[in-house]
């Protein structure tokens, strides 16, 4: 009984904050034929924004942490950034039949993190007042990094050596996502908050605070028509792929909430680190697997990321994380 | 007025690409170029491209032998692996020293 | 006395707003040669803003409202906007001697409507502090596809059936309305207020409701360089068309604020449904005319909308339908 | 003893803003070759907001003035135009070992200001609670003027008559700075700040106040990717430039903090004209230079003026200049 | 190098046109396509197109037969009706196969 | 198809100069032009201009002659001072009295 209405307060909690709700209108107007763009030049923005929003939030709470409670949570997601690709690789390569370099894009998506999904997560922790490790955007940095690396090296271990010069295009692969805008911009918010400090950081709160649930919603908005369009294409990629663009976040986020809680984390936190691990990137990781493995089909491992992975983390993904964290911890 | 010929090389390609594409066309010996930004599709389908922005667009002005090196070059490295497209025409130039 | 009075002091309230100013300095600046463009890739992501926020503010207060109390005010609008194209189209092809296609065109922009007038009605009662049914917004979206539907289907009854072409077009104008930005912005946003609900909408209130009276400042901006360059153009367009860009609004204005007092509304609603029939349409209006009706002169409709209309009803209009509305009701 | 300590908590003050420390993250990331750079397209908008924003915010201040308070302060404006660029000339010809031309040029952003130097001045004092004259910015729009017409009609004197349509360019150039969209900006700004009036302001606050110190905060990570892209440069223009770009600034600045102090304004008013100063144009003067004297070597007056006054006189100069404001008043 | 002739069509036309003229292009036969945004002046005068935002510029590399189907369209459903301007001019390409 | 052959003269320069450029193409002939923005580097280096904004990239479709007089000025009152590149080619045109 009280798990039900447990569940059913989550879901409305996730479901009717203002940008899940903006996904959704822009999704249905999508498959409905509207055109619900907002101006191109916009995007970037929104993201470079957010980006730099959450390492600015990451960074003050890291300034205000305890540094002995960092490891543990530390230690979890760089295990979810090795464990997790593997197994969307095995996932995709058996169950999927997907070929081998198929399988490692995907990995490398499912195995790096999306940041909108992050902050959709946090979005829901704050609509309901629950609080979460503010430090957990650091994690954020990691797991983005981590888990591209490994589905990589995956495929490299598996291929290595062949002279053709797929070794350069590894390493150019791995400069482009450690050097990339995004986790920089991550990096620098983190630097920005932890230097400048909490109370300083007030002259800027109506910027990097304020705006934020705003700039997340309309952010929301072009996902849902991306998503839209993408889910248009999920035909072509098959049912198997489709079906695991669900069942590998279950797995993940679920492997997420166990780490989480073994690492200590508050049932908020763990919500978070489950979510991380749930979600599939679709910027960093398309980027890297463009270069490193060219003949990797984007129409599959886009289609996986953004047409179902992320609204299913959007959706149903999140309140489902937040019960098994509730749950766990 | 007095002018040369030269070639315009247009090269179209994947996002990803532009520092690349500008890196080896520098290289093989183009004294300049100019980059902007098109949408387009091809022969990989919109989808695939789209989500890392607008494809590069980048066009030199060079010489016959520069003009054979790129498009070898694109031939071998580009071509096979990536959304790219590229065409080239005659155009005729002032200050034939500087391309 | 007090009439006189009760003018003065909403003129005021009216002009000196900052987004009114606003407006007028850059009109001034730009008829002096002088170059006050903001970047052009703010203005797109202006317009989106203002159009989704007010949607927003609309499904919010729709959600906060009687039913019963809305079919009134939307007959309302229905009438107005079936009978201003009418009025529009007589007087711009009897009084301002245009060809019928001109003459039909002219009257898809003043039968739909102006979001930013509406806008800067809005702010205005803000700036006096008086109030006005917040639903209104959604009156907007209606407006603005009938009136413009109703003027293609003037021209088309007296064309019908040439096998032209011209019925191709006139679907693909509607569906250019109806689909286009604008409108599926606008119900977007009213989607979005309406589901996420007054409450939950409070995470969001620094974008959509804190930033909107600067947004449409910098807005006016743009606004008033575009006006600035039109009434330059004015000339050519002839006297007899300038006389009514200001004529055709006060008649439809007027019947706008009997309309609004018959349906109930309060003074400050009756002085934006006025607005909002006074008002013609530069975004939607020409797209659709441009399709439907290629041979009329853009040079003819932009200018007495943009050039003309929408001038004369934010610095003389607003406050003159505000006075009227408190006359009538 | 208490002199340091002042030093001490100044230098922290300014450091530690979160637009100084978005400075100094960009620029070491750069340095880094990390990709750092926000979307293009932001920096327009954000810099034309800041430019309004200032404005505003100055039109406001006059508002609330005392026309008697402004003249010396107006007075010191116009000596500082004139002798700041004289000193830049003299200094970068003779000690810098320039031609007439590039001395010319690099007088022409010397003698002109930075509104960015003069932005982060202001959150400066703003972050130690210090006031300051609002009415400064209406300073800001005569140095930008009268340093770039002074420097230019240095070689004009110098190379006067000669038929060779420097003439027509220079005319052209002047009309670039007047009429050009920083200087018109700031003047609208200003009008509009002015006409609207504090009170009826407050509708915008929430843009042109509250966003004020994020949105400059951004503009920093630009400026320190393009000061550190330049300073990569500064070997090619040499030492002596480099020095200068030290020197020039000192010299001035110290006598912007004797003009303010003995035009009566207060120590965090003395502060600010000494930062004005101080700082070098990187918008109006190259655009002015570029076409009045074309032959002049951007390398170089870039070079100076982005690479080495900016970070110079956001890191050390403005504590330097607050303290000397402070000894002086 | 073994290349092709193709020609290089390239179409400048009002904002409003660009999915129609897209989806013609497209269904006349050309293989890909590239769009990108520029504002002008011309016959029509900035004002009229200026309010809907930068006019679309399309090229496209095509076949003889394509570019002749596409400009018979062109002259019959877009000049005389809207703001386009138009012109070809061969070029040369590599893979013909793709054009 | 009935097409006229005309000049499609293209011009990149600094952005400072877009509406001098603009101004000297119409006031020496040409009937319409087009502008863009690209980002490049050449003689001058990617430095010197980059703190202005991008590159304006014009093209114009005009006579021979049109273009002879433009290419003229070009050289006169642009090469010498400015970082500025162009080119012409020609092209195929429908209406040519439009050119
Ligand atoms: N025939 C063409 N003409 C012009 N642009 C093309 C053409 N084909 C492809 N492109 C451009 O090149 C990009 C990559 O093409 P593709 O490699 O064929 O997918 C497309 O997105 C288009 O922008
Ligand atoms: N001669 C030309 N050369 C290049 N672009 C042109 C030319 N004429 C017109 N254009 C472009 O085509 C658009 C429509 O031209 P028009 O139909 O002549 O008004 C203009 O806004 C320009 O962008
Ligand atoms: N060979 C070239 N091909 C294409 N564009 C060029 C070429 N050379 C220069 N440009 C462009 O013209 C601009 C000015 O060139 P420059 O005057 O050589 O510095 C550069 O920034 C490039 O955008
Ligand atoms: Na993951
Ligand atoms: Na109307
Ligand atoms: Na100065």
């Amino acid at each position: 009984m009280l798990a039900v209405a447990l569940v059913g307060s989550v879901v409305v909690d996730n479901l009717l904050t203002a940008p899940v709700i903006a996904f959704l209108v822009a999704g249905v107007a999508t498959l409905a034929r509207f055109d619900i763009r907002l101006p191109e030049a916009l995007y970037p923005i929104l993201s470079s924004y957010l980006l730099l929003a959450i390492g600015v939030k990451g960074g003050r709470a890291l300034g205000l942490s305890d540094p002995a409670e960092l490891w543990q949570p530390l230690v979890a997601a760089l295990v979810l950034g090795v464990v997790t690709p593997i197994i969307a690789f095995v996932l995709y390569r058996r169950v999927g039949r997907a070929g081998t370099i198929d399988a490692a894009a995907l990995a490398a998506h499912y195995g790096s993190v999306s940041a909108v999904t992050f902050t959709v997560v946090l979005a829901t922790l704050d609509a309901r007042g629950q609080s979460y490790e503010g430090y957990l955007s650091g994690l954020l940095a990691v797991l983005e990094v981590v888990g591209i690396v490994v589905a990589l090296a995956l495929v490299r271990t598996g291929h290595g050596g062949h002279g053709d010069g797929s070794e350069a295009r590894w390493n150019e692969a791995l400069l482009e996502v450690v050097r990339g805008r995004s986790i920089t911009l991550l990096l620098a918010g983190l630097a920005i908050g932890l230097i400048v400090g909490d109370e300083r950081l007030e002259a800027v709160d109506p910027v990097f605070v304020g705006l934020f649930s705003g700039a997340l919603t309309l952010f929301l908005v072009e996902m849902g028509v991306v998503a839209a369009e993408r889910l248009r294409d999920a035909r072509e990629a098959g049912w198997r792929i489709a079906l695991l663009g669900i069942v590998v976040p279950l797995v993940n986020g679920t492997l997420g909430a166990v780490a989480g809680s073994l690492a200590g984390l508050s049932p908020g936190g763990t919500a978070v680190l489950a979510t991380l691990a749930a979600s599939a990137s679709y910027i960093a990781a398309p980027a890297a697997v463009r270069i490193a493995l060219p003949t990797a089909s984007p129409g599959l491992y886009v289609t996986a990321s953004l047409g179902i992975t992320f609204p299913f983390n959007v959706i149903v993904g999140i309140p489902l994380y937040l019960v098994i964290a509730e749950a766990l911890t | 007025m007095t002018t040369a010929q030269r070639q315009l090389l247009t090269v179209i390609a994947e996002s990803l690409l532009e520092q690349r594409l500008i890196d080896d066309v520098k290289r093989l010996g183009a004294k300049g170029y100019s980059v902007g930004h098109v949408r387009g599709e091809g022969a990989t389908g919109r989808a695939a491209l789209d989500f890392a922005g607008p494809s590069v667009r980048l066009e030199s002005v060079v010489t016959d032998e520069v003009a054979e090196r790129i498009f070898e070059l694109l031939r071998t490295d580009y071509f096979p692996h990536y959304a790219v497209v590229a065409w080239v025409a005659p155009v005729r130039v002032a200050r034939p020293d500087r391309f």
